[in-house]
């Protein structure tokens, strides 16, 4: 495989023609939390906006007619990314929508079974009754963790977690306490953006269809960054961001197998949705649509569907090899700079780009303030997982994540900017 | 789109009202824009399927369920089930129309030009499928 | 005050440099589905993801803090539009989101009090008992019905609604029938996205007020047309989207009272909402945060900044005036086609530029068909409002809406299409 | 931001250390970066009030919780309050610093230019009104 040609991948940016803090140049290192947009993604919205914008599947003027065809086009593109099929894909405003979504599935499901409401076929499999069980991980971010909170809260459901090992993975040893016969669904991350830790799929795969579970990855740190086929997965849903794979904010994708989905009660309802509708009733239509009310992000679906293009074109293995070339390095640079603390594993094997360190005696806000005035962005404090931070007993931590558009070069800034903080304190 | 035929067709439907006895009635329904079909089949014997039907909806709803009657109106399901599939082939760009199956069927290629329009050209022959199906799952059933 | 300078903002909007249907002059009467969006729309969201794209309320470097600046300074723009604080402002993917997330904050609280778990002070008034009541109208969109019905089917709440006049107006005289001590929440359009008419506030508000109800306003077809200033409107809350008002797809608004965001439990979860989490249990952060989970649509907030811009530099009254006199033309030109009848209230008095219609012996999709071949943009259908088709007894209509860059030529257009289709069907 | 002032207090907080007997105790943390303070205070018969406090955090949090002990530990509550309410309008850019009311604390004009640290700055001193404000109540409770 070739090595990416970072120069020319960088000048598809805009973003890296500024500078910050007094004219440094911009080492951006926190594309975990959302990654940058290069041109092809912000013509491609701006194209659609000013030649096709219309809403989406309500017209029958020609604007409308482009305008869903640019939107179904993107969908199936998308889809196609994930070695999906269009119409098991349903988009949203972000991830956090998305495990929502298939959360209050399990909502709505139990009550209007308890009120003996129509349901479609199968949703049986998202009828919790009390005592029955969720089970995440203590590495989940906050979007795959508090909705299921809430739903154990409202209908008397158990939540229990999947502890973690001292070098930064799931537990596995704990699998059959966890999973249990009163396990409904397992929740999981596929890489954790704290720790940057990849999941061992299969074995938890078989813990939870051993018990009859659905399995839900959340997908946010992998599919920017690996190639990620469903169809080998074994999972029921994955879940996962447009913005932080170069697509733009306000978009996110869940994709379920389609028996799943057919048997879930809506979530949002509105416009678009519907079969029929009477003041007394409605129905629904069939998914993706019931999934999908109100007049959708159709710009968005076309900006992440180039953002696709784009990956596509670098080819998603290239992608990674170069997130490890790149793992390694940092691992290997921090690993000389005296007090440094990855938390995380800390060597590369199954491990994402997601690099977080805690440095003794200095506080991750001070680390990452003198990094900011040496142009390193980083994020600092707990990246939405605090119960990491609290299993790995440290406040908070500095967290490095990299992405196509990173090199050595900035590896090395990184490095300098540790540096130079600890020269600062004198720690 | 509006071809001569297609015109005649809705102005001048063949085979709308509804008769008895029949095996099988469904109600197809276009969501968008409310267009309606009630159909009804009947097997005989030797496995041809009678159809009657009623419906309200645009010209090129109500034309394709007048076409839909002339071309598979007393036929076996085998063969209307071909006729189904091809409109949808056609409507979808992928085949090119064959008077054969289609009669003046074949007047509704124009159609696939306007996705919004494709729903109300396969609203009569998707409830014809669904009405057959169950009429012979009934059948069965028997 | 001076008339607009139609001509002058056309040129704003660049898909009027478009034709369609094999050359034709686009006439674009389909803004109740959607707007077309300005070029200083455009650029705004573009510098946005070019200069300052970060994700927003999460890191301490300076592309985060300008992200996070322009994204909060967009929040106190679209809230000063509609005299609002900024806090009161909640940013949803679309208005659908947004009444949603004020039914599910009744759901969620009558489950979570039932169950005896943490409320915010003043969530008994979301609490729902078996029969308690929530109105809405007959003139509603799907997006301000379905929510409510399917809040009634999960609670034992009873939906109940305010019928329709002939002529196209809630019908007041059933107000003090429908709006009863059981009734929790009155939630109904503040203009029929169908008919076109405006609703008169006072008395449904008083109605609301004597047995204590909320009232929701849907401002989806009125904040993008007239002047609307929610410490004038006596309402708990208003919700409306960003793409009908020149913004981008993809973001929508639900403005409260303080009081009352305070009072409700979260609706969708995750990161950027709490205040403290562990793997047992959370808590929340005041609002607007707590009903912004997930990394939110910043650049399009930017975007809908600039749209109120836009709209403040023609004035909205000016906007209004502008439609009212399209309207009146429109209603004129109309009533002088054999044949054609209008769905909504004939004149032009406390009503909008929706004006929807039929023509006598030809189908609505015929008449869009005919009018679509001759450039003009319209929309057929039930418009997301089918119970209104259902009160008129018409399978369907065509809708005509204009907005501020339409003018009288448009609606000569809109009038000698409808007479081509007459001609062409021979009717 | 760093100035010289603001390392030694980080490095040598003052007051540091939680102490008995107390009215009140709160305990406050910023949610995006997890900086803690746990404060207590102790009213005197003639109204002035007495800070102990322990945390941990950042350098500006831990900085300004040590100024704030040299303030204002031992004034009363208007006098605290009036320090608070000059911090936060400093801290908005929206008042010049002033050396009579904050001390060291006009140190910390240079976090106004950091949004995301404002927050840490002012960890303290909200603490500090909280917890005098929730043992006033008490007081009048009694
Ligand atoms: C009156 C009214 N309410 C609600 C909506 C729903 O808005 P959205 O689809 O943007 O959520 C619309 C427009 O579609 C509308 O016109
Ligand atoms: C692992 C993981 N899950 C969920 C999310 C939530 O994604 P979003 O904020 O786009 O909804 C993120 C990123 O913020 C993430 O990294």
């Amino acid at each position: 495989m070739a090595p990416l040609d970072v120069t020319a991948i960088k000048r598809d940016f805009p973003i890296f023609n500024r500078t910050v803090r007094d004219g440094r140049r911009l080492v951006y290192l926190d594309s975990g939390a959302t990654s940058q947009k290069p041109v092809q993604v912000l013509d491609a919205e701006r194209e659609f906006y000013e030649k096709h914008n219309a809403a989406v599947h309500r017209g029958a003027h020609q604007l409308a007619e482009e305008a869903t065809d640019a939107f179904e086009h993107a969908r199936l593109n998308i889809a196609g990314f994930i070695g999906a099929k269009a119409d098991d894909l349903v988009f949203t405003k972000n991830a956090t929508e998305a495990i929502n979504l298939v959360a209050y599935s399990f909502l709505n499901a139990t009550l209007k079974f308890s009120r003996g409401k129509d349901l479609p076929d199968g949703a049986e499999r998202f009828v919790l009754a009390e005592g029955d069980e969720i089970v995440v991980s203590e590495m989940e971010h906050h979007a795959n963790l508090i909705p299921w909170q809430e739903l154990a809260d409202k209908t008397g459901a158990v939540l229990r977690w999947i502890g973690l090992t001292d070098d930064g993975r799931l537990d596995e040893s704990t699998y059959a306490n966890v999973i249990t016969n009163r396990t409904k669904i397992v929740s999981v991350t596929h890489q954790s953006n704290l720790l940057g830790s990849v999941t061992d799929l299969a074995p938890i795969v078989k813990a939870a269809r051993a018990v009859g579970a659905l399995v839900l990855l959340d997908a946010c740190q992998s599919v920017p960054h690996m190639p990620v086929d469903v169809s080998e997965l074994g999972v029921d849903f994955i879940a996962w961001s447009g913005h932080k794979m170069l697509g733009p904010l306000g978009i996110g994708c869940l994709w379920g197998k389609s028996e799943i989905l057919a048997a879930m009660p809506p979530f949002i309802t509105g416009g678009s949705m519907i079969e029929t509708v009477h003041m007394e009733s409605s129905t629904f239509a069939l998914p993706p649509k019931r999934f999908e009310a109100g007049v959708p992000m159709a710009a968005q679906a076309v900006g992440l569907s180039a953002a696709v293009d784009y990956l596509n074109r670098i080819g998603m293995a290239a992608v990674a090899a170069h997130e490890h070339d790149l793992t390694q390095a940092v691992l290997r640079e921090l690993a000389e700079i005296d007090g440094v603390r990855i938390i995380g594993p800390k060597d590369s094997t199954n491990r994402g780009s997601a690099i977080s360190f805690v440095l003794d005696g200095l506080h991750p806000h001070d680390v990452g303030q003198i990094l900011d005035e040496n142009g390193v962005a980083v994020r600092v404090g707990h990246h939405c997982a605090w119960p990491v931070c609290r299993r790995y007993s440290v406040p908070a931590t500095t967290r490095a994540t990299f992405y196509i558009y990173n090199d050595m070069e900035d590896v090395q800034a990184l490095a300098d900017g540790i540096r130079s903080a600890k020269k600062f304190f004198g720690v | 789109m509006y071809q001569e035929i297609i015109l005649d067709h809705y102005k001048h439907p063949h085979g709308k009202g509804l008769t008895e006895p029949f095996d099988a009635e469904v109600h197809h329904v276009n969501p968008t824009c409310g267009d309606e079909i009630t159909l009804r089949v009947k097997t005989s014997a030797d496995g041809l399927i009678a159809i009657s039907y009623d419906n309200q909806g645009c010209s090129i709803s109500q034309a394709s369920a007048s076409i839909m009657f002339d071309q598979i109106n007393g036929v076996t399901f085998a063969a209307g089930e071909q006729a189904v599939d091809h409109l949808v082939l056609m409507l979808q760009r992928e085949v090119s129309p064959d008077e054969d199956i289609l009669g003046d069927g074949i007047a509704l290629e124009g159609v696939a030009q306007y996705p919004a329009r494709v729903k109300c050209a396969l609203l009569a022959w998707m409830a014809w499928k669904d009405a057959a199906i169950q009429a012979s799952s009934k059948g069965e059933a028997k």
